[in-house]
Formats: C-alpha cells, structure tokens, sequence
C-alpha cells in the first residue's frame, strides 16, 4: 500500500471480462430462479414452457384424431371431445404460437440480432413470463379436474354464454385470454422500445434483421389487435357473472358483436403467429444461399403491408353470417390484396436461392417444406376469400385442412427450421443431422397425410367440429388416413425431442459461428455469455458479420461493475445517452402473483377484483420504489454525470 | 468479422464515456414505454366507444327504456380534467428542469386533483340513471365509465406513490423522468375523457 | 382402365351424397363452377412455385459462386410474377362478386317460402302461409318442389346454428336476435342431405337434415297431407299409446295436432311417419329405432334434452303403435 | 442538393412516414367507411356517396406517393439503399413511402370493383 501511488491500478482484460460476468451473472440456487431478469434466461423459459404446451396441444390432437378413426366411435364422449378441441386450439393459439413465435423468439433474439445487451424493462419481462405461466397452468387444471372450456377456441356467444355454458368452464377461457394477452402486450412493449432504442450504433432503419423487422411489425400488431379481445373476453365474462347484456338479444345486446371483436383480434391474431415465421424464413434462406436476401425493400414492404392489411379481413371469418353481401365483398377484396404481399416474399425468396450458392443443411431442409405446405395453405386461402367458395366450405374440413397448412406451414415448419439453426446458438452445440432427417422427412410426410384428405373431407360435407359421423358419408377411409398421418407426425416430434436431449450434452461443438451467419447473435460466443457481447458492436451493413469492415469498430465506454447499456436515437442508431438495466428482483414475481390472485379471485366473486387490487398495488409499488443494488448504482453514476458536467 | 473475445483493445472504438444517464422525452426509454401504454389503452377505449355505435344501431331508441344521463357530474369532472392540464403541464416542465421544489408541489396538486376526480366519478356512476344489468346499453355506459375510471385510479395511485418518492424516498434524476412520463399519461387520462364525456353524456341527447 | 381409375380417384375424394362437388341447384352449379376455375388456376400456380423452388436447388446446389450479376433479371421476373398475380386475383375478385349475385339474390315473386328455426339440436321447419290454418309445421325434413326457388328464412330459438346442405347452396347461420334471408332451388327429384356446420354444443355432430325434392304434384300431396291434423287411432292399441303420450313427459315437449299435446321445444309429431329418419337424421325411421330412441335417447344422442324414458313393454309397444300410425 | 441534417429533423422525418402510412390509413379508412356508408346507400339510395367517397380516398395515396417522390428526389446522391447514415435512411423510407401508396392505391381500387357488380340493397 504505497500512499504515493494514486494512478489506479490497470486493469487488465481478462479482470474486465470477469468483472463483467460478475455484474450480469443470473442469481443462483433455488431463489435465484425467481429473480432472474436477463432476456436470455426468460426467453429460453419462453422457449421451453411454449414447447410444452405445443406437447401438450399435440397430445389433445392426438387424441380427437383416435376419436374420429371410425365412425360413431365411443373413445371420448361429445362433453370431453368438445374440452378437447377447445383446448386443442387454445392451447395452440394462446399458450403455444404467439408465446413462441412471438414472445420466446423476440424475448431470446432481438436484444441479441440488435446487439445490446439485454432487452428494454426486463422486469416487465419477467412478469409477463410468469404471467403467461400461471394462465396457462390455471386453464390446465381446469381441463384437467373436467372444467376444461368447451365452447370453442373463440367462444362464440350464445353457446358460450350464461344461457348455454353453466359452470365454470368458459370463465377460465376467457380468463386465460386476460393472463396470455397482458403478457403478449408487455412483450409487444418491451420489443418496441428494445428495436427503437437499443439497436447498435450504425444499424440505421434500412438496416434491421429481417427478424427483427418481422417482430417490431409483429409488435404492433399485438398492440392493436390484443385490446379487442381482452375486451370480447371481458365482456363475455361480465355477462356471464354480473348479468350485463352485451351479448343477449333479448336487452339490446347482439351475438355478432362477439364476433367482430374476436375477429378484429383473430385475423391479426393469425399474422402475429404468421410474420415471424417470415422472418426465419428471410433469415436461413440468407445464410444458407450465402448471400444478402434478394428484394430486402419489397420484403420489409411487404411485412409492413401484411401488418396493415391483417386488420381489414376479419369480416371474411363472418361470411355465412348474412351481413349484407356488398359489405361482406370489400372484405373479400381486401382478402385476394393480403396474398400480394406474402406471394411477393415468396418470389424474393426463390429470386435469392436462384442468385445464391446452397448449403443445403436442416435449417433450410426446413424452409423447402415450408414452401410446400404454406404456398398450398396460401392457394386455399384465395380460394377462401372468394365469397362463393367459402360459403360453401366454411366450416368443415377444408377450413380446418387451409388453417394448419397456413399456422403448420407458416409457423411450425419455419419454427423448426429456425429450432435447428439456433439450437447451436442457445447450447452451444449442433443437433444430430440424422435424426433431424428422420424427423423432417416423418413430420412432411405425416403432415400432409394427415392434413391433405381434409381438403377432401370438407369438399364432401365433413363439418367441423363434429364428435363423431355416421358410416354412410363416405369420410371413414380419409379419416383413417388423417389418424394414421398424425400418427407419423408425433413419432417425428419423439424423434425431435430425443435429438434434443441427446444433442444438449453430445452433439457437436457449435463454435461462434457455424452456418457462416451474417446478424449479430453469431458475432459473439455460443452459448452467448450473460452480457452478450464482450463490447458492444457497430455496424456496417445490413448482414453485420459479413459487411463488417476489416476494422470494424466497437463501442467502448460501458460500465463492466453495473448493467449498463447504450441507448441510440429510434431511427439512424447514433448513440444517444446510457442506461442502467435492473438487477435480479423477487418483486416481478410477486407482483405475478398478486396478479394471478386477482384474476382468478375474479371468476368466483366480482369482489374479488376489488380485493385482488391491494397485492397488486403493493407489489408493483414495491418493485418501483428504488432500493438495494440499483438504486445505489443509479446514485453513483448520476454523481458522475454531474461531475462530468 | 465482429468475433475477437479476447482482444478487445486491439479494435478501433467507438468511445460513449461521456454519454449521459438520463434523457427526457422522445430519447428516454420510459417515453417509448408509456407512449406503448396509451397506445394500447387508446385502442381499447376506440373499440369500447365502437361497441357503444354498433350496440346503436340494433335498437330504434336510444337510450332504449331509460332516462339520459344526469348531466353535472360529468360536466364538472370535465372541468377540473381541463383545469388540471395546467399544473399537470407545470409538473412536466419543472421535472425536465429538475426543479425538486415544483415538482414537490406539483405532484401534491396533481394529487388532490386526482382525489377530487375520483370522488366526483362517484356521482357520475348513478348520473348514467340506469345499471349495468338493466340492458345492453347500460352494460357499455358502464363499461366505458368503468375503464375510465380504472385509469384515473391507475394514474392517481401512481401519482400518489411518486409524491411519496419525492418527499421520503431518494431522490434521483431518473425519478424526474418518472415525474414527466407520469404527467403524460395524466394527459392521456385528462384528453380520453373529452370524447368519452361526449359519448356518454350527449350522444344520448343527439341521436 | 385410365379413365376409371382417375374417376374411382375423383370420386374417392370428392365424391359422395353431401359433397359440394355434387351440384344438384343453379346456386351450386354457379359455385361449383367458380371452385373448378380456382382449382386449375391455383393447381397450376402450386406447381409453377414448386417448379421454381425445384429448379433453384437443382441449380445451386452445386453452385461455386454466389450470382448477383443477374439479379435485376431476376427483379423482372419477379415483377412480371406479381404483375400476374395482381391480375389473376382481380379475376378471382370479380368472380366472387357476379358469383355472389348469382347465388344470393334472386327476383322472383311468389317463392315458396320456409321458415328455419334452429334448435338444439333439431330443425324447425314451418310453411309460411297467409292462411293460418295452411301454415305446415315439421321438423327436419324439407319438402320442395323441384325446379322452384324457394325463399328460406332463417332464426335461431337458442345459439347459433348453421343450415347447409351442400348439393343446394352455401351456408347460412341461423343467429339469435337476427332473421336472414337466402335461396334454395333443387333441379332434380332427389334427397339431399344437410347438416349444421356450426359448432352448437354436444350433439353438434348429430343435427342432420334432409332436403327432399319431389315433382310439383307429388310435393302439393304431401304438404295437402301435412297440413290434417294427427290421425286418430283406430284400435285400441293405438288408443292406449296415444294415452302413454300424453300421460308422459312426451306431452310436455311434444306438437301432436289434434291432440292435447301442443308444446314446441320439441319437434312437431303430428306427421311423425311420413318422415324418413328420426333425431334429426341420426337414425333410419324403423319401429326399433324409435324404440330404442324413446327408451335411450341418452346413450344415442349424449346431452342431447330428451331424456331417456322408462316405460312398461306394453306401453312401449302400444305408444310405437300410435306414433307409427301418425302418417 | 440537401444537407444530411435535414433527414434528422421532425418535419422531414414527419413528411417520410406520412409517405409511408399515409396510404394504409386512406385504405383503412375507404374500407371502414363504405362498410358503414352501405345501409345509408341502400336507404336513401345515394349510391353515389360510396363512390365518391372512395375517389376522395384515392386521393390520399396518390398525394403520399408524391411527397415520398419529392423526398426521394431530394435525399443526396450519396444515398444508398443500405448505408448506414440519414441520408441513405431517408432514401430507404421514401422508396418503401412510394411502394406503399402505390400498392395501397392498388387495394382501393380492389375495394371499389365489387361496388360496380353489387348493389347496396342486396
């Protein structure tokens, strides 16, 4: 200690690095699961609790597909099989796609592709990850103990209401909808503000992701889509137990106006699950043809023009309803001009294999049987939109065959696809290519086995939604090859998941950058460390890794003791000012809880909303007010301000 | 390539040391998350006051079997909501100037204000002359009052907790901010309740 | 032999009494035409896409070089695509609107017209007539002239209900609080089958119909017979079933014109014999069918809200008797 | 030809997302309104009001396209579709403004072909 030396001690870069690891290291043990707040930790939940409930959601299919092996089958009765259809679409709707297609893949990339280093309110974060938790978890148990909701995955009223629907069962549908839609807004928030204003120095408007362009359009339309149906839900649930009369033709209500706000909700509803599988798709089609995506511009158009004319179809689900048809055709209209947009990303998509030099690996396996299945789910579609045609195959079969062949191949296949190619990301480790051969070839295969006869079975009078058929209608033998199809898909998700859990610990080592990738989650180690980036990058073009200078510069300056990021201005990306980001905190937790509380307490009693208010707002009081770590943290740098100043 | 774990001092830099921790407005995160808030609060009001039109147009009489509503409790809560855009406006200004003093007063305004919103609202509910249950009309009046009033309680409350902040707890420049979005969404409380009065105390009377 | 195999294909897949590939009414002819016209046109988009993805691997699969050089060729062609695409849906748009008109709205004065009033889960099927003595009331089977439009109306006396027999024309909700209006015309003498195509609660899969088309003459006999009252019973059999009727909980739901029985949440039964099938199309109209609906509706038709009753054989017998006769 | 600062300021960055959503919104506005305006048409039968209404929003897209043409005109030379400074920027935004109205134009008119085959009443 030698009182004389006052220069500080130079630190060198390993010090730094550790002491970086330190400050963004996720608390440990039990407790510390609670507190956990880094996007990465809550995205990969995301990812994991919304594969479950795709499981979960299989294994309801799987069982309705038993039921309709043959005709006037007795397996499930007409009460279970009507919990089981529900459920099946709910679970796949609300607890499945959008918290994976939008929450776990947002949450998990675009603080990464953005190059910061953890996502805008991760407290928020936190809360609406264990909000979507507990609403999926509460609507479970009630199927479970045979309280599941049995009116459909849109409820539609009278049959939903209190006239038709006695008991609890449809009062946790629509309460699950309030706990999946807070959560689907506060991520729609958190995803705005992260691409506005946390994007790397240099990434300027012109030069977002694909993906990360397909999550800011999927974050609005969630903020504008998602009030009209926690509204609906509302009002179904206030009908049903406090008497108003929104929905009871008898007092002035109208059983349509149910259906204009689910739609208004349920059409965007589809793009919300739908976009950001156009974003993977732009995403490996570029890394595996080697080359920048062909129609950047018309591609990014294009999502912008889908967000836009997602909200002007929803009439086109209201066809058979008798609204009067010149009012009916403008929906129509608007139904044949949202295939535009999409019919163009796919010629820009072909226009880049046709220019590019193919890695033909999984991930772009994928993509190839995305084209299949969502240009044909896409033809349906036309076909759908054109008045005529639909009223007559609303409803059955084909709707349900265009449907899975839009959400399986507009979702699913890219979502798998994109499971392949940042599995080696998220774990450091490369999934197993046979396996994930048996399983591409098996899902196809039993994909369209099982989806393709449906186009035949509605075209041949199959309604939906039926628990049975008679022998007579001539549906046995397309049915049983439907049951079979699904049969081959769910062997191949075994497969998937056995691929999975070998590959965690066996499979190849990844390295930083496998696919030679151009965004900016491979610019740093797999799996990322807890704080990203070791420095923040800048960049250079619209591929960062690839159009990176030869010395591309970093950012430098952050502070590697507190969790500190760089703000940047919302559309050129100059650097603006710095934050600091929370430390780990039980209260989002908690305030969680409070919230479930309320909403739950809400169902049996309308005090229960009254009384549930005061955990909520002590819970939220207690996670605002500043204290501990963060508030000692914001003090010292303020000081430093100041002193700069 | 942007890999180089290890050799982070060998690259050219791009130094942000002396970029500040606070910013107001349009650059501050916390704006972009309230501006989110009132965007996704405004949809839901527009979608209730469209409920309100279309619940219109299925009934010749309107409003069907009841009185219209009382006007003076509205009238008056519409008058203070303006009013209180001034100090509400004051509170914003001082909170960029980090002018601890204004903001103190300020949010005590802000405070009593809201309480006196709150009570007057409690009038307003049997000014409607009809209950939630009477008919499909009374059930979106309801509604429509009803979400109003949870925000003015949401911004009340959050008005009162960070009076509390800026007498008792640590006081901070980031708080300043918190201050200035809080004012704004008192302004999205105070401009909501403009089409809102009008839609439930006058559309009765026009059409 | 090719030609047979392609028709067993074609009819194994589109085929069959309820397909809607099967028209048998101008309306359905019209869209079945614009569904065959959307069919080949999107069939060949499908395969040139496919073609083109196809093509881009064969390709570049074993491509050295990533190729820019001709990306504005590309960019025409993708521009050419979408310029047909554009067109192609134009097409498709106005099909939809001629079509539209074609299907839903007809000028016709003096239609027959129907009354359909959903329940849960059975049809309603009243026989507007200006003289009320002339008003026809039956349930789940409609009896039409062939060759005339017929006007139906259609209501909901619970949740929504869908009516759509696909041979005919499209669908048409039956919604609560609403009345709408849409047309039906058979070409042929034939049944054709119907079925609700929205999902209205348990036995939304057993709420079948028939639509039975029958020559001008034929179809004035059978609504002159619907319109008489119920047959009395001419032995005593018969007598004592008419008596288990109306002694039992039948009453209380139950029409039998004629009679006592003059509820409506249940189907009218006052021409219970005429009809081909019984429980909205689930079963075949025999004397055992009936018996064992009567006796079991429950394990039949689960949570549908006839309940299961209990008789004595004697009763049994005698009331299948009297509901026999009611032709 | 215009400073790169003049991309950074409201008024410019206000005319390039008018460019951009102003088209959108005539087409959201054309297709609510002629759904409403439908039983008034039908009543009184002014069928015109569905038709002029429509050429009014027409006008819309079209005014966009060119505020986005000028601000495309003006964006320095410098500007490409990918750089990373205001200019380029602006130049990306004023490409999509134009793509945008045109294509939203294009939906209007797909909105207004049924109207010509229909009739109100119907």
């Amino acid at each position: 200690m030698n009182p004389v030396d006052t220069k500080p001690i130079e630190r060198s870069a390993t010090d730094e690095l550790l002491q970086l690891a330190e400050t963004w290291r996720e608390p440990p043990g039990f407790w510390g699961w609670f507190r956990c707040v880094h996007h990465q930790t809550i995205g990969k939940r995301y990812i994991v609790t919304a594969f479950i409930f795709f499981l979960l959601g299989g294994i309801l299919a799987a069982l309705m597909r038993m039921q309709l092996i043959r005709p006037e089958n007795r397996f499930l009765g007409p009460d279970l099989y009507n919990q089981i259809f529900t459920m099946h679409g709910t679970t796949m709707m609300f607890l499945f796609a959008v918290p994976m297609m939008f929450e776990a893949l947002a949450v998990y990339l675009v603080p990464l592709m953005v190059g910061t280093r953890n996502i805008a309110f991760p407290r928020l974060n936190a809360y609406s990850y264990y909000l979507y938790l507990f609403g999926a978890i509460m609507v479970w148990v009630a199927l479970l103990t045979n309280t599941g909701p049995d009116a459909g995955w849109f409820s539609y009223v009278p049959l939903s209401g209190p006239g038709f629907a006695p008991g609890k069962r449809v009062d946790f549908w629509a309460q699950m909808i309030t706990f999946t839609e807070v959560s689907a807004l506060a991520v729609a928030v958190e995803i705005v503000v992260t691409v506005f204003k946390l994007r790397a120095p240099g990434m300027s408007l012109n030069r977002l992701p694909m993906m990360v362009w397909a999550e800011t359009i999927v974050s609005f339309l969630v903020i504008f889509a998602m009030p009209a149906i926690m509204l609906s839900s509302s009002m179904l649930i206030l009908d049903r137990l406090v008497s108003t009369h929104f929905f009871n033709p008898a007092e002035g209500g109208d059983a349509l106006l149910y259906q204009h706000l689910f739609w208004f909700f349920g059409h965007p509803e589809v793009y919300i699950i739908f976009i950001p599988g156009l974003g993977i798709v732009s995403t490996i089609v570029a890394t595996f043809s080697r080359r920048h995506i062909f129609g950047y511009m018309v591609l990014v158009l294009s999502l912008i023009a889908t967000g836009f004319l997602g909200f002007g179809v929803w009439v086109h689900h209201m066809f058979a309803t008798g609204i009067a048809g010149m009012g009916r055709s403008f929906f129509s209209a608007a139904s044949m001009m949202i295939s535009i947009p999409t019919t163009v990303q796919i010629f820009c998509w072909l226009a880049t294999l046709w220019g590019g030099k193919l890695n033909i690996k999984l991930p772009l396996l994928w993509i190839f049987g995305f084209f299949f299945v969502l240009v044909m789910g896409g033809l349906t579609g036309v076909m759908l939109g054109v008045i005529p045609v639909d009223i007559q195959v609303h409803d059955t079969y084909f709707v349900v065959a265009h449907f899975h062949y839009v959400l399986i191949g507009g979702a699913v296949f890219p979502l798998f696809g994109g499971f392949y190619y940042w599995f080696p990301k998220i774990t450091g480790r490369m999934l197993n290519h046979t396996l994930g051969n048996w399983h591409f070839w098996l899902f196809s295969i039993g994909f369209n086995m099982t989806f393709f006869p449906m186009h035949s079975l509605g075209l041949k009078g199959m309604p939906r939604r039926i628990y049975t058929y008679q022998p007579e209608m001539g549906w046995t033998t397309l049915n049983r090859i439907a049951t079979f199809g699904a049969g081959l898909m769910f062997i191949a998700v075994l497969l998937f998941l056995i691929n999975v859990f070998w590959s965690r610990r066996r499979g190849v080592v990844a390295g930083e950058n496998p696919w030679g990738a151009g965004t900016l989650e491979w610019a740093t180690s797999s799996p990322p460390p807890p704080y990203n980036f070791v420095e923040l990058p800048t960049v250079n073009g619209r591929e960062a890794v690839w159009d990176a200078a030869p010395n591309q510069p970093v950012v430098r300056g952050l502070r590697t003791d507190m969790r500190e990021v760089l703000a940047t201005n919302v559309l050129d990306a100059d650097p603006d000012h710095k934050e600091l980001m929370p430390e780990p905190t039980i209260w989002p937790f908690l305030a969680a809880l409070a919230t479930t509380f309320l909403f739950i307490a809400s169902i049996f009693t309308p005090w229960g909303l009254v009384w549930g208010l005061f955990p909520v707002a002590v819970t939220m009081t207690g996670w605002f007010w500043p204290k501990g770590k963060d508030k000692v943290n914001q003090e010292i740098v303020e000081a430093e301000d100041a002193a700069r100043a | 390539m942007l890999q180089g774990l290890e050799r982070p001092s060998e690259r050219p830099s791009l130094d942000i040391s002396d970029l500040k921790h606070t910013a107001f407005g349009i650059r501050s995160l916390v704006w972009w998350g309230t501006f989110g808030l009132i965007v996704i609060e405004g949809t839901m009001f527009a979608i209730v006051v469209a409920s309100y039109f279309y619940l219109r147009t299925r009934t010749t009489e309107w409003p069907p079997g009841v009185a219209n509503p009382t006007l003076w409790p509205g009238t008056v809560n519409l008058l203070i909501f303006l009013a209180s855009a001034v100090p509400n406006q004051w509170l914003k200004r001082s909170a960029e100037q980090l002018n601890l003093g204004a903001v103190r007063i300020g949010l005590l305004i802000v405070s009593l204000v809201a309480v006196l919103n709150l009570a007057i609202r409690i009038f307003e509910f049997p000014a409607l002359q009809c209950k939630w249950d009477t008919n499909a009309y009374g059930s979106v009046v309801w509604t429509l009052l009803g979400l109003h009033t949870i925000h003015l309680l949401t911004d009340a409350y959050d008005t009162w907790v960070l009076t509390a902040l800026m007498f008792f707890g640590p006081i901070q420049r980031k708080r300043f901010v918190d201050v200035s979005e809080n004012a704004d969404y008192w302004w999205f409380v105070v401009l909501t309740w403009i089409p809102i009065y009008l839609v439930i105390y006058w559309v009765p009377r026009w059409l | 032999m090719k030609h047979s195999a392609f028709s067993n294909l074609g009819s194994f897949l589109l085929g069959g009494n309820h397909s809607v590939t099967s028209p048998a009414s101008p309306q359905a002819h019209q869209i079945n035409g614009i569904w065959w016209l959307m069919f080949w046109v999107c069939g060949a988009a499908f395969v040139l896409t496919m073609l083109s993805m196809a093509g881009a691997i064969w390709r570049r699969r074993k491509a050295i070089e990533v190729d820019h050089a001709r990306d504005s060729r590309r960019a025409a062609f993708v521009a050419l695509a979408s310029g047909i695409v554009v067109v192609v849906l134009f097409v498709f748009l106005v099909a939809s609107a001629v079509g539209m008109k074609k299907t839903e709205y007809i000028e016709t004065r003096n239609a027959l017209t129907i009354q359909i009033i959903g329940h849960q889960w059975w049809w309603e099927i009243i026989y507007n007539d200006p003289v009320p003595s002339q008003i026809v009331t039956t349930a789940n089977e409609i009896h039409v002239p062939v060759g005339k439009p017929v006007l139906i109306l259609t209501s909901s006396r619970d949740v929504i209900h869908s009516f759509w027999a696909p041979n005919l024309n499209g669908k048409r909700d039956l919604i609560p609080g609403y009345q709408t209006a849409f047309w039906i015309q058979a070409d042929h003498p034939g049944v054709y089958r119907g079925q609700c195509a929205e999902f209205c609660g348990h036995q939304h899969a057993h709420m079948g119909f028939e639509v039975i088309a029958d020559p001008a003459g034929k179809y004035e006999q059978w609504k002159a017979a619907q319109i008489l009252p119920a047959k009395e019973p001419e032995d005593d059999v018969k007598r004592h079933g008419r008596e288990v009727f109306l002694s039992h909980p039948c009453v209380m739901c139950h029409t039998i014109r004629g009679t006592d029985a003059g509820s409506r949440v249940g189907p009218d039964l006052t021409h219970l014999a005429s009809r081909g099938t019984i429980a909205a199309g689930t079963l075949k109209n025999t004397t055992g069918n009936l018996a064992g609906w009567i006796m079991n509706s429950q394990s039949i038709k689960p949570g549908n809200h006839m309940p299961s009753m209990s008789l004595q054989p004697d009763d049994l017998q005698a009331l299948l008797a009297y509901l026999g006769s009611l032709q | 030809m215009t400073d790169v600062q003049t991309f950074r300021n409201g008024r410019t960055i206000a005319h390039l997302w008018t460019g951009i959503l102003a088209g959108p919104l005539a087409w959201a506005l054309d297709e609510g309104m002629s759904y409403v305006l439908v039983p008034h048409a039908c009543s009184t039968g002014h069928y015109y009001v569905l038709h002029v209404m429509t050429a009014l929003c027409l006008l819309i897209p079209a005014a966009a396209f060119l505020l986005a043409w000028r601000m495309y005109v003006i964006t320095p030379p410098s500007s490409t579709e990918d750089g990373g400074d205001a200019g380029s920027r602006s130049h990306f935004m004023a490409i999509i403004g134009m793509a945008s109205s045109a294509l939203f134009f294009l939906a209007i008119i797909a909105e207004a072909i049924p109207r010509f085959i229909l009739n109100p009443c119907d």
